[in-house]
């Protein structure tokens, strides 16, 4: 599957390869920092999984495989811009400064969201697919209508292609010209289901069917990751309309902890691509051309681990909501059935330690 | 005061909220040139531009799906569904996203959105067009659902909505757009989630709204000659229920009635007569009934007319109320 | 927008011209057959609109402007071929022996469908926008596991393209591989709403981004229409899968009797359009080539004025349905509200004859 | 007899209907190689084929528009929904086309088709696997809604939803899968539409559904030991409801509470209430009480059990209906 259509600027060896419209505009001390981020979020996605398996966590949703995808776009995005992902963007909202613990209050089920999403300008998780790429068109719409230079990243993977939410958006976001670029990561796998089940043909076509520009990049790839999601942001925001990048990854780990990938893939097929691992090919790339030094990468290392240290103590401390809290922000307006409710729980003197 | 026809008022309500707030868009299909098969976003487009009047491709989803990523943007709505029975593909966006964003977000997103929805029957209208989707939204927590009956509620109705910082479910009695009646335009008749009483009477209550409200005045017409006196109330607010009216007059009569057009089960009649039976145990001298549209899909329009409560069906609810005694 | 992607076989003055791909396989009798059906089926429509102006229908939907689309399309089909129309394929309904009546009940608002769809093998309308397209697919897919060699039509609209329906149903045919031929009638506008909203390049590329043919095919000629249909049913009953059929042509009525498209539309657009009128291409053909005499053409007209006459004389003597008929078919087996409804129905005395 | 987990018993009850009958197919996302994320489809793919055991593309709304298509074929489709809070996407085709095609084609289409939903919370999960959502369904005329919650029923029910004619939601309380109980292999336990008294009782008739009903039992052990005899009622059907068997339980208790976890706006239990408030007007001793889940979006799993109803807030209802007398 992996042929010219896929833009490439390192092998997975980690060599450079000459792309006739990509080049990287990257130095070494940003390629170091891409570098840096895919470790720590791998370490911290780690940590989650341990916390999960501890009964720390009720489930997590791993990226294994999948960070030059998502450190690659999220490096790409400016500031101003605003993204919409999914459960799985761990990466994505690393980059945009969002607080790791806060990441995990979903998984820590303590809450439906987990940190201000306008802070970060990285919206709330999307739990039900697809519902995000409509909803991220409708914030681009907002967007030309304030005049605004900001574009607007929807993420979705190769399962959710398939959801009629995603392809409406794609008529609107064609239709209106808006400044959406769609990041859908496949990797492979929905759950059990293959990629073949959801489309025959390589998924960035779609977008040229609906008349706007779709690419394919190798999702493995940092440094072409970040060059294509530069490229169609900076495009969206000037009002060059939306573009479909199909980063071609793979989910090295299972779909969440809950779920057993030996049921439905083979090893084989595992080994390929842990041999592509995106860490390992700019890891590479560092040694080779910009003879970076084996204690350079250990201070990565270092400081990986005492952010997963600080995260496993973050959350630990992490509480169980008060129950109470459930009547908060169900609506933004007084509501009586909301004061009913809480009225009952006082009453029945339900508080936060009551519950086993 | 002025006069005007249901269609009328909503129209210039919105024109006023477009006024007053330059973020208040208008998205749905044909609610441009058209403006609207119902037109009551005519001449809108004229006056506002394509960027605030927005004709959308044809996707319910999609129209309500990005009305949230506006409202996240800080914009605020107005999504017009065509038709009642065209919400459903929406229903995902309504119930997943729009009910429960601002929650997620630990109240950081202002869900300020307003979905219309001309609903009820009694048009003549085609299958689809004639649907009474209220309780499903109803009962989604997160959502507000109301409907007007009157112009005048309609003109204010509609501005308290689109002011109001919850996603409303706006229910539009599409068989009553074109009667008239006074509207006043200095100021609201009351809040967005009050019932109104729109005729006192001492024997039975009568609750109802939308469509329904004017069958259950003609029917306490008919039923003053017959020396009965019917108290008749329109929820307005149909999520939350504004209890305390309808209590307070259940109170005094001691018998109710519920009149919906859609089907009894687990609908907004059934939440009434349930609340009511619990808040009014003591004062309540017959069960209370509920007059319904029957538990079957919408029927072909030549005969709409035997599925939607009547006068006649209100009445004879009304006679067993009132001829069983505790 | 004609251009070279648009298959034609007849020029709009009804001379012949080459196509690489297609050739006409039809002689006189059967050309002339396609001109009967679409006179006929224009009378019927021209009969139903006087009816609903009349006050006999509820409501009509016209289709001046669009019967070479469907008579091409409808003649193509083999008998155990199954089609899905939406509320506007009269002329499909026509080709499949639905008798005119049982077309207007829906219109009369006597009836939520009309006819028997497995005695015409055409399925009742679907009024909601979409929906039809994933019940093609659906049925095709049974098609398959029966393993017989049958056809399944799938009809919709320019504006119906945009629904997440019809384009979920493009990913399953491509997956599965079904015998379903979508037949889009691009007739420009869905009610107020123009082509250019729905799409900024033609329809049937959209096919292409899903993995399967698209092709365009000039609506208003009912050759080309027959041609382009029939080859893409025979691909599909073989095993050759799903296509995609844009229909390109023009709505000249209103949208329905309901509409006034003096609102949204200027007279020019239409003005040129009625100069590419399908029934009078092939009429110049039949004349040009054939040299059919008048008196053939006129028998035609008498005919359709006779089947017109018939059927107004059917729709004055379709009664309203008795009331109590709502609650029968509500189910299938015994429904214990179905039955109080029933009962209180027959309480009240509602007969079929009380309302007035 | 032989002991199995409900789980277990899902997936006998589906392998045996599929060998009973070839025109049954199961389809929905992850149910082939996986066997559905709970498990309940294990093996049937590998037994049955491909052809019969369908992986489907990710969405829902296809899955079910897709199901209605080959119902009209022939045949009978097992859908999967793989969480509750995903079968909104199917919400159009399950309302516009699932429950009205049969009437729209005067009988001539078979709808026989069941949408599988493995609804209600308990299991500590993340937001949207823990919704109730089987009102909107009751609600809509042309569907019918059950729900097992034993491991016996769910052999059964399974295999009558799939034999009868009229599209089924089947809904599974997620929380009870792998609850062990005996399952009957010769005959069923009763119709698919009459609920179960699961605890003959005296003072209180307790009516529930799903995960509920062993909430319900455990609060009769302990109403029991207070010296509170409570009547247990399984609903079994959420649509139609078997009113004459609840009926027959008010009679003589005189008192009701129902039990739900969705919130109580205009929902199932709602409808009992109301219902029962009107058959039962004179056995009544108190107003009929509603322990449902909040007027909230579910919350984070961490505190979902004060969420559902719970022992307690059971026992409080009780205690409430106890108390007034009239
Ligand atoms: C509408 C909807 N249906 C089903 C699910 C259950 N589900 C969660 S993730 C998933 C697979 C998604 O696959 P993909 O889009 O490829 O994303 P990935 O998990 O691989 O990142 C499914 C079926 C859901 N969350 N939402
Ligand atoms: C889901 C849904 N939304 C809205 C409507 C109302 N409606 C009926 S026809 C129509 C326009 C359809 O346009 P198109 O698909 O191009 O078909 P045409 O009428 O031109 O044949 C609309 C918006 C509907 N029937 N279904
Ligand atoms: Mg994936
Ligand atoms: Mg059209």
């Amino acid at each position: 599957m992996i042929g010219e259509e896929l833009v490439q600027l390192l092998t997975p060896e980690g060599e450079r390869i000459a792309h006739s419209d990509y080049e990287s505009t990257l130095g070494s001390d940003e390629i170091f920092g891409l570098y840096r981020d895919m470790v720590i979020i791998r370490r911290l996605c780690n940590e989650s999984t341990s916390l999960q398996r501890q009964g720390q966590l009720a489930l997590w949703a791993p990226i294994q495989g999948q960070e030059a995808a998502q450190i690659g776009a999220g490096r790409a995005l400016a500031p101003m811009d605003f993204t919409f992902p999914t459960y799985r963007e761990h990466g994505i909202a690393w980059c945009r400064g969002v607080p790791p613990k806060d990441m995990l209050r979903l998984f820590r089920a303590t809450s439906n969201g987990g940190w201000d999403p306008q802070k970060y300008r990285h919206s709330v998780p999307t739990v039900v697919l697809g519902n995000q790429a409509l909803n991220a068109v409708g914030y681009a719409m907002g967007v030309q209508r304030d005049g605004a230079e900001e574009a607007v990243m929807a993420f979705f993977g190769d399962g959710a292609s398939s959801q009629g939410d995603v392809l409406e958006s794609f008529v609107w976001a064609a239709s209106f010209n808006t400044p959406t670029v769609f990041f859908c990561q496949n990797n492979q796998w929905g759950i059990s289901t293959p990629m073949s089940i959801q489309s025959k043909i390589p998924l960035y076509h779609r977008a040229h069917g609906f008349g706007f520009p779709g690419i394919r990049v190798d999702g493995n790839d940092v440094l072409a990751v970040y060059e294509v999601t530069k490229r169609a942001l900076e495009s969206a925001r000037v009002g060059g309309g939306p573009t479909l990048i199909e980063a071609y990854t793979y989910r090295l780990g299972a779909h969440t902890t809950s779920d057993d990938p030996t049921r439905y893939r083979i090893d084989a097929e595992v080994e390929v691509w842990k041999h592509r691992d995106p860490i390992e090919r700019v890891k590479s790339l560092l040694v080779r051309e910009y003879h970076v030094k084996a204690a350079k990468f250990d201070d990565v290392t270092v400081e990986a681990d005492a952010l997963a240290l600080e995260l496993r103590e973050d959350v630990l401390a992490m509480d169980r909501p008060d129950p109470i809290t459930m009547f908060d922000h169900a609506y933004a307006a007084p509501h009586p059935l909301v004061d009913e409710g809480r009225r009952e729980m006082m009453e029945l003197g339900v508080s936060a330690g009551a519950h086993s | 005061m002025t006069t005007m026809t249901m269609a009328k008022a909503l129209n210039e309500g919105l024109r006023r909220a477009m006024e007053k707030n330059k973020k208040v868009l208008i998205m749905g299909e044909d609610v441009g040139k058209l403006g609207g098969v119902f037109r009551i976003t005519d001449g809108l487009q004229k006056d506002f531009g394509e960027d605030r009047v927005i004709d959308a491709p044809l996707a319910e989803s999609a129209i309500v799906g990005t009305a949230v990523g506006l409202a996240i943007r800080g914009y605020r709505t107005v999504c017009e569904i065509q038709f009642d029975g065209f919400v459903y593909p929406a229903f995902d966006q309504i119930v997943s996203q729009v009910a429960k964003l601002h929650k997620r977000s630990d109240g950081v997103y202002t869900m300020g959105l307003v979905i219309r929805i001309p609903f009820q029957g009694g048009i003549g209208a085609i299958e689809h067009h004639s649907e009474s989707p209220e309780a499903y939204f109803a009962q989604t927590a997160g959502l507000r659902v109301v409907s007007c009956s009157t112009p005048n509620d309609a003109y204010w109705m509609i501005q308290q909505s689109i002011e109001h910082d919850d996603p409303i479910i706006f229910c539009e009695p599409k068989s009553r757009y074109w009667e008239k009646g006074d509207v006043d335009l200095e100021s609201p008749p009351q809040g967005l989630f009050e019932a109104a009483v729109r005729r006192e009477g001492t024997d039975v209550t009568v609750i109802g709204y939308g469509s329904s409200v004017k069958t259950m005045l003609r029917a306490a017409d008919t039923a003053a000659v017959e020396g009965t006196s019917l108290e008749i109330i329109d929820a307005r607010s149909i999520a939350p229920l504004d209890l305390d009216t309808m209590a307070r007059s259940l109170e005094k009569t001691g018998r109710l009635v519920v009149v919906q057009e859609a089907p009894h089960m687990a609908s907004i009649g059934s939440e009434i007569v349930a609340e009511l039976s619990e808040r009014c145990f003591y004062s309540l001298r017959a069960p209370g009934l509920r007059v319904s549209g029957y538990h079957v899909p919408y029927p072909p329009s030549r005969i709409e007319e035997e599925y939607r409560p009547s006068v006649d069906r209100i009445l004879d609810a009304v006679d067993r109320v009132m001829g069983a005694e505790s």
